[in-house]
């Protein structure tokens, strides 16, 4: 499979927030599918995004289910209910909070199909909003952790981008019958983009080249990709051709997509905005390393967690700056 | 069981004897097929426990849901699930409920409702209730049943549970099967305040405490609020003390408790408890041997058939992980 | 109160509204600092519900412990925190309490036992449950004390903590400061059964309700659990409603709630109710607004020490994240 | 500072399984220190794999503390106990049920020194046995997620794979101010090995050359070593010389003293229990190709939950076959 052959088919597009993205694809595939419903806190009143807007009214308590402060319960009650027929959207808030459900995450969702011999299938999607957000809310409200799920066995992650992305992964997730963590750029929710009109759905597990380019290859996904960007356009001014790859499935990632760019460019630089020690983006690079023979650039964040005061939460933050060095230093 | 006719309440108990000694056949020959080095994993036995199960589930239906423990196999008999898939999964057989991937602390039966054994104490109760949120969204009118032990009552799950189904008035049982010990600790030791009725009643769950031991006992509690549940008017909470007679495990000798302390509570085996009830009543010896021998034979049947099933094969490591994006 | 002497109760009401008042300037400004841009993230105000921790921390010794929440300036301030230090981590500068690393949801000061906000809902209970147990280890006689709102109440942690402070008889005072809503939804609505209290009762955890609007109310409560605990009988509860005046956080309109509701609960400003009273117990006007000229001067001099303090460096970033293997 | 200079200090060595050495550790450190206190289930009992059998009866329950089934509690009192002027020594049965406790260890105990500006030390073990143990329990109790640990900011991360480590690395976590992921290697408990007698710590940060070669360096940790060390016993039969670094210090991790095998050998693999996809190997192998340039093989488990039945359970497992492949294959 290719990059981007999903958007050739749409002819006319709509613009709106990727927030605006989100609220169309879960009203979209609630209105289709009548075992489709969404759990988590404060729903009724939009979600803190506004990802909910309007959706208890429309679609009335039992399927917009706002919930008490229950992570734990949130998490499994989604994990019951798709063992028994329906197709719940766990809304964790922010990702940072999902770790009061991460055993219900990883021991029993992720394994579930597993250790049950294949009976049924596990078709939940966890909405964890993850990254640095526009409120300096500091450590226990910023983490990126993709590596984590990426690295869960039984779990299809996905970090979409764009208005497009959030709009196709997520009715891709909603229809999906494994468990898909699906980790939306939170910073990024008021931003707008394009979205093709009428059924738009992404599919899993394919790359997009959000820019093409000859000389250097880079892989991003997430919040950082208008970051980077920015950063290939600055590359490009001084003379540098990058191709960027928004990866946007991570598990499964598209090997072909990378493997078949990094092979024209022969550089390639990885970059996330999560902390580069032990990130995705050592897999990325160990896996270009090993098929390409190729020595690959990381971009991250330094090994400390996310503080509030806006100076020191920059220092964490992956800059347009420290991709084109990177870019630059590549080989 | 006062208003029952006497026919009946023979009827009832032949049919919980059955259950119990179905269930206590199994986990002997489960002992014996670790021992002998058939089974490979370690497995938790239910023995003496055997009355929560048969008194809960005779009031369940085929499509009700139930989610268990680690120390589920009562559950799954008594809910109906196929002990010869059971025994191959202990076995570790492509024939097993879940061909040898889960043991059996994973072992389960979407077909009769059965959810999963469970790793995690505690880790069944959200099970339970998101299963009986999706059937409330499906118009199904399935309740949910959740077994835990007592050491569940002190970890979140519990309050977070309990909460949810009284929150959402939703239809599930909680059935709190306290045996006394979890792992090698008294309950008694690390569980605070007035007992698990008190707390999930405190939560606003309708609640019930019962002799564990007694089968008939816990049939009728378990009806009460079952009724309760199906006609609309939220959760129930049924306590059930008993006694684990075994370890923990099959390899835990238990020197954290006195033998006289076991025999003393030999003496309320809940199998034995209801052999001398059905005597009374005027069943005869022969009645009750029949039963124990015909579950001792299905068990040895399992074991043979267990024994004699194919193996899974490295290959069949790679499937059952996801649909989309699994290895190979 | 009964007992009390007419100018003890006054001294009290007035060290109540001094506490208080300065709390309610704290946050006044800090609203006005994120409105103007100077205080860079969001804030949660407690305005309304000063008199839980002002009733709560009069209670308390210096080296008694306090763990808290998101909405944590009062407890921060009631605890005897130092405003200066803790506004000018609301700015983000080096001489905040966290230096500029924390912000409102992290401001802890050790040196007066202030052991840290929390972005997590619940993830205090933990911390003083700890704390009070560190202290019996090291022989100290300080005790805990933790406040969370009524939507900690569904989390599994307050099962976890209570019990826990139960069954090991530890010092630890557990405050819910019921303002109403958990964010943008009530509490009632989520919240099953019989309250807060119940459950902590039937947890084996001795509790009282009180008027959260009632600084002497609360004061009186608090200080009979604290005798209790002190004397050694283990863990104490209190829930204290109140309401939450302004929005969830700064930039919440509530859209959730009347302006009639939020009216009518003004009608219960606790500063407001304590100030007539004093003025009923023959305390005159000029008193009080000296009260409020101070807190408000105080308050005034934090910003503009915020203001002028020195912004952290990128290299303070790659500090006191652990002492082995930090980077760089 | 090189490989094994501590053990060079020993004289007298006792031998003892990995469990007793544990046992000795922590029973020295409480005796040395009253502030040492430990806290988890069935420790009255001797936990559940001998390694406090005795201590109740030595240090009383008040030291010895067997708690209720509450891992968010047990984690999180823990946290607080550390802050309060004690060093909580949390145990955690294996590392599957700390999932049951990851917000209060990742977003608490990890962020605490950051978030309160470096005010006080959170002088924290969490003991969390980890990977395939001997009892076949599948799933949900088998799980190997060092990755995830080195991925976070704010904590150490240790992984003994002998007695005489377990020893001296617990015994050095326990002095450690930072809180320490202390990864036991759960199916070597019952193995014996040598211990320095008398004071004994293993120093942080500081890789073991456990077997010296020339032609490849084979870096791994924990349960992986034994099969390790039998894979280059199996190389050296076939004429190729391995070095093994027994890296055991995750974090820090000793990047020098791999750098300078690999630079000598110029062939590297690395091997672990966890997941290959996602797992720590993924960033050594990133690091290697960034700063040598060289083509590093990973050798990890697939990416599928661990099955109960031996035979699956042991195509989970990386074999010293599988090792001695990628030892042959790697260049
Ligand atoms: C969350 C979690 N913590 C710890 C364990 C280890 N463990 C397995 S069974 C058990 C005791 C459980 O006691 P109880 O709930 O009373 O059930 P019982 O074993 O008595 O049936 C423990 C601690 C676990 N499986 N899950
Ligand atoms: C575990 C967790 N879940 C969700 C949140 C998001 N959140 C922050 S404050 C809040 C409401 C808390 O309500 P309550 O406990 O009543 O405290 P209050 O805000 O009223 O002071 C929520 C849901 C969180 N911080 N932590
Ligand atoms: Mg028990
Ligand atoms: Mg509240």
């Amino acid at each position: 499979m290719t990059g981007n052959v999903e958007t050739a088919r749409a002819e006319a597009t709509t613009t709106c927030t990727i927030a605006e993205a989100a609220r169309e694809a879960l009203a979209e595939e609630m209105r289709r599918d009548p075992t489709v419903w969404a759990l988590g806190e404060d729903l009724a009143a939009g979600g803190i995004f506004g990802a909910y807007k309007g959706l208890a009214q429309e679609f009335g308590s039992e399927r917009i289910v706002s919930t008490p402060i229950s992570e734990s319960m949130i998490m499994n009650v989604g994990f019951g209910a798709a063992l028994a027929g329906t197709r719940p959207v766990v809304e964790m808030r922010i990702l940072d909070f999902a770790l009061c459900a991460w055993d219900e995450l990883i021991n029993q969702i992720a394994k579930a199909r597993y250790m049950f011999g294949g009976q049924g299938n596990v078709p939940v999607v966890i909405r964890m909003p993850q990254g640095i957000g526009r409120g300096h809310q500091a450590a226990q409200h910023s983490q990126s952790l993709e590596a984590w799920l990426v690295h869960t066995p039984g779990l299809v992650v996905l970090a979409p981008a764009t208005a497009a992305d959030e709009k196709g992964m997520l009715k891709s997730a909603i229809r999906c019958d494994d468990p898909v963590a699906m980790l939306e750029p939170k910073a990024l929710f008021p931003t707008t983009g394009e979205v093709p009109a009428g059924e738009h759905l992404t599919p899993i597990g394919v790359a997009r080249i959000a820019r093409e380019g000859s000389d250097v290859t880079l892989v991003t996904w997430s919040t950082l990709l208008p970051t980077a960007l920015v950063a290939a356009e600055k590359a490009h001014e001084a003379g540098i051709s990058v191709e960027v790859i928004d990866l946007r499935s991570l598990w499964p990632w598209d090997r072909e997509a990378v493997m078949r760019s990094v092979a024209k460019t022969k550089r390639a630089v990885v970059a996330h905005e999560a902390v580069a020690v032990g990130g995705f983006g050592a897999e990325i690079a160990a896996s270009i390393s090993e098929e390409l023979g190729l020595r690959v650039t990381r971009v991250g964040a330094p090994r400390i967690p996310v503080a509030y005061a806006p100076i020191l939460e920059n220092t964490y933050r992956v800059s347009a700056e420290r991709i084109l060095a990177a870019i630059e230093r590549s080989a | 069981m006062g208003e029952m006719k006497a026919a009946d309440r023979v009827t009832l108990g032949l049919a919980f004897l059955r259950t119990m000694v179905r269930i206590r056949e199994f986990e002997m020959h489960a002992r014996i097929g670790y021992d002998r080095g058939e089974i490979p994993g370690v497995v938790h036995l239910s023995i003496g426990q055997e009355a929560v199960p048969a008194g809960v589930c005779a009031n369940l239906r085929r499509d009700d849901y139930v989610a268990s423990t680690h120390r589920g196999h009562g559950h799954c008999i008594a809910k109906g699930a196929d002990v010869t898939a059971m025994m191959a999964e202990l076995f570790g057989k492509t024939t097993g409920t879940c061909k040898g991937k889960g043991g059996s602390m994973h072992i389960a039966d979407f077909s009769v409702g059965m959810l999963g054994a469970n790793g995690v104490v505690g880790g069944g109760i959200g099970i339970a209730v998101g299963a009986a949120q999706a059937a409330r969204l499906l118009h199904k009118d399935a309740i949910s049943a959740c077994f835990f032990g007592d050491g569940a009552v002190n970890r979140g799950p519990f309050l977070e549970g309990l909460n949810w189904a009284a929150v959402f008035n939703l239809p599930v049982l909680f059935i709190c099967e306290d045996n006394t010990f979890s792992a090698f600790t008294r309950a008694s030791d690390t569980t605070a305040g007035k007992g698990p009725t008190a707390r999930a009643e405190a939560i606003g769950v309708r609640a019930l405490s019962v002799d564990g031991n007694n089968v008939f006992a816990v049939y009728e509690a378990a009806r009460e609020l079952v009724e309760g549940i199906r006609a609309g008017h939220g959760p129930g909470f049924l306590h059930a003390p008993t006694y684990r007679l075994d370890g923990h495990t099959v390899f835990d000798k238990a020197p954290y408790r006195s033998n006289e302390e076991v025999e003393y509570h030999r003496g309320d085996d809940p199998v034995a408890l209801l052999e001398s009830r059905l005597h009374a009543w005027g069943v005869d010896g022969t009645q009750l041997d029949a039963i124990h021998i015909e579950a001792r034979e299905e068990m040895v049947r399992a074991m043979e058939a267990a024994r004699k099933a194919p193996s899974p094969s490295e290959a069949d490591a790679f499937a059952d992980v996801q649909l989309i994006g699994a290895p190979r």
